[in-house]
């Protein structure tokens, strides 16, 4: 059996497993046993990686057909999987993340009982089985099946606490919203079945040069629709945040690490669609600058840290689509791996910190944790060094090479460099703003502060493993001018062979220096102010709806999207639903159903009063003179 | 004198008499004895267009009238036993429960 | 004399009409004789005399004409002259036609059913072929069945036209009981006709004449005993054995004699004709034993071969026992020795049933009927239908 | 006219004599038997026609089975009341129901005149039910050859009913 079946189903069965009889098992058993498969799975997809990298790089590609879909005279979809060094990176990264984070839930969920405590993580194992779905896919079929179950994985996993309203409106939130998105994907799908027909990658993707440059736009367009659905860029972007309603392991789980990089992970597979068109090249660029810099002055006002953390990861996955966006393919893919593992580990920090506090979340009520909590305070803070750029981190250089393609790639702009360089200034002031309002400075609310606590060593280890993942996985992707060893780029090699030569020759080494320099310096000046701001006593936090400013008050509300869906789409929806309910529904179709049964009701009554009135013999009578009539029709026609 | 068209008409007129009998009778089994009367009328006319025209199939479907007339009244009689035992009388024109 | 004969070879020899219709009008004359003489006499003083023996009594004995006993026989002319004597008491409410129809009706079908009955092969008779059977029926078999249907009337009319509880719930009895074991009766049967291919009795006994066992598909094929049954006789009995035993059960279930005797039950249960008296309610009984005569015939024509004779051969003209030529003449009076020793080992045998077993309920009579012959007589159906499938 | 014609008038008149006379006889169980000797008549008549097997079972399984099921039904329910009613309702219902029949008898008739009524076309062409011997197994063809899954179908057809009038007998018996 190939192994990558094991990967793909192992959480599958123990996610079934988990479900029905889980409860009975008690806490220990359900828990080992999803963390166990999880792992395994982990063994197995690093065997099949390491098999594939023993391949020839030309061909460095396992299709692995499990089963016939459907099999049509003309067309075919088999539930195949593809692994190659694109999908080879993403299930280490779901299953070796997933399970640090599923080792982290251990503790995190402990004080759910038996049954909730199953359910979670059968839900979170069906999560990893319908992410190494999507990402092993090697059709278009079966990659929409796996995008649509972790639409739904992710759906029961935000709205897991049953009890609060929040949270179900939450995951409803994120569902519909990713359906806007996945209409688009399906209608991609549909455009690539009628030009190609087939769904199969190997049989798209290959001969992407035979789309005329509009339904190569189209398709592009499209799919990014579906990227954009589920990466949360703008202004599809409004259901991350309130994502976070889910426990914290599913927030860095799935809306940091895993989930959201779907989309970047699309586009990435889909380059040579993209490549063709220049214009839908050119949306997914701008869409993700501009959200990288939106959502980093979003992050900069709010005071919920996992609020921070989300509008952060809306951020982070504009830079990677921006990447994707200007042809860096490989710095998009390069910064979606390190931002999996500081963001996850940002998440988790951040769940710590809202463990020892009992569930606070409000920054405004921290501060001074460092002396309680020393090791997640100094994990944070390498998460948030690395998501801040500092030197010689790994964001630092995934996202310095972003920013240099935007600089200088093939599809480069400046606008594209200023909007990046912006966000990243930002980034490194709310960054600064949270680490020292929550662990520097004197403790604002003493209570909570007293009763603060390190977490269990279950949860404690996971941190420390994802600081020391984030710290070394900056070395993958050393700048070209330091190093000619280069992982990363070269495992990815084969993926993107079909592109032209990445022109970094083009920036100087003075440039690539300099560019470094200016990064290092916006990084400590706004650290520095960061650092002045909010590790006093009166530290630079409004009170609750108390806007300082115009800006201030629109960069709380978050730029006031979710108003303006509330008023465009929910109230006219509403209303327009209102009307069709009042006058279509219960006036015209109920009406004519109503007057239909009325009409032959009354007829009925007549009827029954006259003619159905019971008498057998009646009948006989009718029947008769029928046969009479019938008779009659027939000799006087027949002749 | 005896032709074909003899036996017709005599089938004819047993099925009328049949159809007469089911309308005026309020018997419920003299009804269902017009009604066999009316199957069997039917019969007397295929075995005679059978012997007319020369085919046997005629009579392999009078086989199947009779057959489809035995299940027919076995079932009939169980529900007029059945009316009988709750109603304690079996005048069809008593009889319109289930006129709706 | 001789000159006599000759002429009269001579007439019928010219007039071929002539000697069927009166070969018809013989045969007639011949069955009904038969059919009244045992069933209407010979049979009730068999009855008597062998109930007596096997009770250790002596029997009917006291009539006597001049003194004269003849071993009780005359005592069927005293039971005759009795029920002629006897007051005919029709009940004050009942239908007088009904009522005086149902025991005519109740034997009379059981004698129309003789028509069908062959007691012989085909004889020729001055050049012209005679079936000895009154009514040789393609579908003789059917026309037996049809006539115990319908003999299913008497005992309904005389119940119902009684005007009588008892006499009603009686014929309920009995017409229930009877029209169970109708289908009994003939599924049965089905089975030999199987093998037979036809509905009518001289068939039947003439494939029997005409096969041995060797001949039957599988039985024959045995290694060592083919050839020994090739000297059997393929009567029905041997093919069917099973359909023999339920046949003959079905009959005597059909004749509502003992031990099925429920409908009328002489000793204690009031049956259906408890308003009938004199010679109508011997008419009753008279029915029964002819019912007997009809049913022992049929079972020696469709199981046991009819009036074959294991090794006679009667061919045009000649006849020959064992190799050993006979005039044709002794070979058909063989033959009919043979029918006749044979229709009257069954009717002793219904007797010896019947003074043998106690009588059963009537819940167990359906249970029998409904619940085991009719399985029974299905998978037989079954089996032989199959096994004839496969041995085609 | 020989004794084949006398004998089709006598039975053709008896079927049609005794029919009126189901139809116009109070007493059910006088109908009924009324109905057999109506039904005998149509077996001597279809013997005539050279159908001696449909003959037989119309002896058979209307007159000895359907009709003694009939006769059963009539003395367990024991309907001498309604009986003893009047047959019929009113003059007006009886007279429209006449009219009814005999329009129905004049269609038919109009319908089926082109048969010969005085010509019975001997039995010649290849599938003919045959006379005789030959009677039985012709039908048998046309029943098990051609007719094989009607024959099937009428007989799961009876199975049910028979199930199903089980079933009504039962459910009345534990009430």
């Amino acid at each position: 059996m190939n192994p990558l079946l094991v990967v793909l189903f192992l959480p599958l069965a123990t996610a079934v497993f988990n479900r029905l009889f889980g409860a009975r098992l008690g806490k220990g058993a359900a828990a080992g046993l999803a963390c166990a498969s999880v792992l395994v799975a982990f063994a197995f997809a690093a065997d099949s990686v390491l098999g594939l990298a023993a391949l020839p790089a030309a061909s460095r590609q396992v299709l692995v057909h499990v089963y016939d879909l459907l099999d049509l005279a003309s067309f075919r979809v088999g539930f195949d999987l593809l692994l190659d060094p694109l999908s080879g990176m993403m299930i280490l990264v779901v299953t070796g993340i997933g399970f640090l984070i599923h080792l982290y839930a251990v503790g995190y969920m402990h004080e759910e009982d038996a049954g909730e405590y199953a359910r979670f993580f059968a839900y979170v194992n069906f999560f990893v089985f319908s992410m190494l779905t999507l990402v092993l896919a090697a059709n278009f079929l079966v990659i929409f099946t796996g995008w649509e179950l972790v639409g739904v994985s992710s759906y029961l996993l935000i709205g897991f606490y049953r009890g609060k309203t929040s949270a179900a409106d939450a995951g409803k939130k994120a569902f519909i919203v990713n359906r806007v998105g996945d209409f688009g994907f399906l209608m991609a799908i549909f455009l690539i079945w009628n030009a190609f027909g087939s769904l199969d990658f190997s049989a798209v993707l290959p001969h992407a040069a035979a789309l005329s440059p509009g339904m190569a736009t189209a398709v592009g367009l499209l799919l990014f629709m579906g990227a954009a659905g589920k990466s949360a860029q703008g202004p599809l972007h409004v259901w991350l945040p309130d994502a976070m309603e889910g426990p914290t392991p599913v927030s860095a789980l799935i809306h940091a690490a895993t989930m959201v990089t779907a989309g970047v992970f699309l586009v990435a597979r889909c380059h040579a669609i993209f490549e063709l068109s220049p214009l839908a090249l050119g949306v997914v660029a701008w869409t993700g600058a501009l959200t990288a810099f939106l959502a980093a002055t979003v992050a900069m006002v709010q005071v919920d840290i996992k609020r921070v953390w989300a509008y952060s990861t809306v951020s982070q996955l504009g830079y990677m689509v921006l990447g994707v966006g200007v042809g860096a393919y490989t710095a998009g893919l390069f910064h979606l791996l390190t931002h999996a593992f500081f963001k996850a580990l940002l998440f988790l920090a951040a769940g710590s910190v809202m463990h020892a506090l009992h569930g606070e979340l409000d920054m405004r009520r921290m501060g001074g944790l460092w002396r309680k909590m020393p090791l997640t305070c100094a994990t944070m803070i390498v998460g948030a060094a690395c998501l801040a750029g500092v030197p010689l981190t790994s964001g630092f250089f995934s996202k310095d090479e972003i920013l240099l393609m935007a600089l200088r790639g093939p599809h480069a702009d400046f606008g594209l460099w200023l909007l990046g360089y912006l966000g990243a200034a930002c980034t490194a002031f709310y960054s600064g703003r949270l680490i020292f309002s929550v662990f520097f400075g004197k403790p604002r609310d003493h209570h909570a502060y007293e009763h603060a606590h390190e977490s269990p060593w279950v949860m404690g280890l996971p941190l420390v493993l994802l600081a020391v993942g984030s710290l070394a996985v900056g070395l993958l992707g050393l700048p070209g001018f330091l190093t000619h060893w280069q992982p990363f780029t070269d495992w990815l090699a084969p993926v993107f062979a079909d592109l032209k030569a990445v022109p970094e020759a083009s920036a100087s080494r003075a440039l690539v220096l300099g560019l470094m320099a200016l990064y290092t310096g916006t990084v400590a000046v706004l650290g520095w102010i960061a650092w002045r701001l909010y590790t006093g006593e009166a530290a630079a936090h409004p009170a609750d709806g108390e806007a300082t400013s115009a800006l201030h008050r629109l960069l709380w509300n978050k730029y006031f999207f979710d108003e303006a869906y509330g008023f465009v789409f929910v109230r006219a929806l509403l209303g327009y639903s209102r009307w069709l309910w009042r006058w279509v529904d219960q006036g015209l179709v109920d009406g004519t159903v109503n007057g239909v049964a009325a009409a032959a009701q009354a007829a009925g009554d007549f009827l029954r009063g006259r003619v159905h009135n019971g008498r057998t013999r009646q009948y006989a009578a009718y029947l008769a003179a029928g046969a009479c009539l019938l008779l009659g029709l027939a000799l006087i026609y027949h002749r | 004198m005896f032709g074909v068209g003899f036996f017709l008409a005599l089938a004819f007129a047993l099925f009328a008499v049949g159809a007469f009998g089911v309308l005026t009778r309020r018997d419920p089994l003299v009804m269902f004895m017009c009604i066999e009367m009316m199957f069997n009328s039917g019969n007397l006319a295929l075995v005679a267009l059978s012997r007319y025209l020369g085919l046997a199939s005629g009579h392999a479907l009078v086989f199947f009238v009779v057959a489809v007339a035995a299940a027919e009244v076995a079932v009939g009689l169980g529900i007029i036993i059945a009316i009988f035992r709750t109603e304690k009388d079996v005048n069809v024109d008593h009889l319109s429960e289930l006129k709706g | 004399m001789h000159t006599a004969l000759d002429s009269l070879n001579a007439a019928m020899s010219a007039h071929p009409l002539l000697v069927q219709a009166l070969a018809a009008v013989a045969k007639t004359v011949f069955m009904m004789t038969v059919v009244m003489l045992i069933g209407g006499l010979i049979l009730s003083w068999v009855e008597r005399k062998q109930s007596a023996i096997m009770q250790d009594r002596i029997g009917a004995n006291r009539a006597a004409i001049l003194g004269v006993r003849a071993w009780g026989l005359f005592h069927n002319l005293a039971d005759a002259a009795k029920g002629i004597l006897k007051e005919d008491f029709i009940p004050p409410d009942a239908n007088p036609f009904l009522h005086t129809l149902a025991p005519f009706l109740a034997v009379s079908t059981a004698v129309v059913a003789f028509a069908v009955l062959p007691f012989g092969g085909t004889v020729h008779l001055w050049g012209q072929s005679v079936d000895l059977t009154i009514a040789p029926l393609p579908i003789g078999i059917l026309f037996v069945w049809a006539m115990m249907g319908m003999g299913v009337y008497g005992v309904v009319l005389a119940g119902y036209v009684s005007n009588n509880k008892f006499s009603l719930l009686g014929c309920l009895r009995a017409t229930a009981q009877v029209i169970s074991y109708e289908v009994a009766t003939g599924l049965t049967v089905l089975g030999a006709l199987l093998f037979y291919r036809s509905l009518d009795f001289r068939d039947m006994v003439a494939w029997q004449m005409g096969h041995n066992l060797g001949q039957v598909p599988f039985l024959g094929h045995l290694p060592d005993l083919g050839a020994v049954l090739a000297h059997i006789p393929a009567w029905g009995v041997f093919l069917q054995p099973l359909g023999f035993v339920l046949f003959f059960t079905a009959t005597i279930v059909e004749m509502t004699r003992i031990p099925f005797d429920l409908p009328e039950g002489e000793s204690e249960i009031i049956g259906y004709n408890i308003e009938y008296s004199g010679m109508k309610f011997m008419i009753f009984m008279m029915s029964e034993f002819v019912e007997s005569l009809l049913f022992a015939w049929v079972i020696v024509l469709v199981f046991f071969g009819g009036w074959s004779l294991p090794g006679l051969h009667l061919g045009d003209g000649v006849a020959v026992l064992f190799g050993h030529a006979l005039p044709y003449a002794s070979g058909v009076a063989l033959e009919a020795a043979a029918m006749a020793l044979k229709i009257v080992f069954f009717l002793w045998f219904q007797m010896l049933v019947r003074w043998s077993l106690p009588r059963f309920r009537y819940d167990q009579i359906m249970h029998l009927g409904w619940k085991i012959m009719l399985p029974l007589a299905l998978a037989n159906l079954a089996v032989t239908g199959v096994l004839g499938v496969l041995a085609r | 006219m020989g004794l084949r014609e006398v004998l089709l008038a006598v039975f053709a008149f008896g079927a049609l004599a005794f029919a009126l006379a189901v139809v116009s006889t109070r007493n059910t169980v006088y109908a009924a038997l009324e109905f057999v000797a109506h039904l005998l008549c149509l077996a001597a008549l279809y013997c005539l026609l050279d159908a001696p097997l449909l003959g037989v079972l119309q002896v058979m399984v209307y007159a000895g089975a359907i009709m003694v099921l009939f006769l059963f039904a009539v003395m367990m329910l024991d309907i001498q009341e309604t009986g003893r009613e009047s047959a019929f309702q009113g003059p007006g219902q009886v007279a429209g129901a006449l009219l009814l029949a005999a329009l129905l008898f004049a269609l038919l008739v109009f319908g089926a005149d082109r048969f010969p009524a005085a010509a019975l076309a001997p039995a010649a062409a290849p599938g003919a039910p045959g006379v005789g011997a030959d009677n039985v197994v012709r039908v048998a063809r046309a029943l098990f050859e051609r007719g094989a899954l009607v024959f099937e179908a009428v007989g799961v057809l009876l199975l049910t009913a028979v199930v199903a009038v089980m079933v009504m007998a039962k459910r009345r018996l534990e009430n």
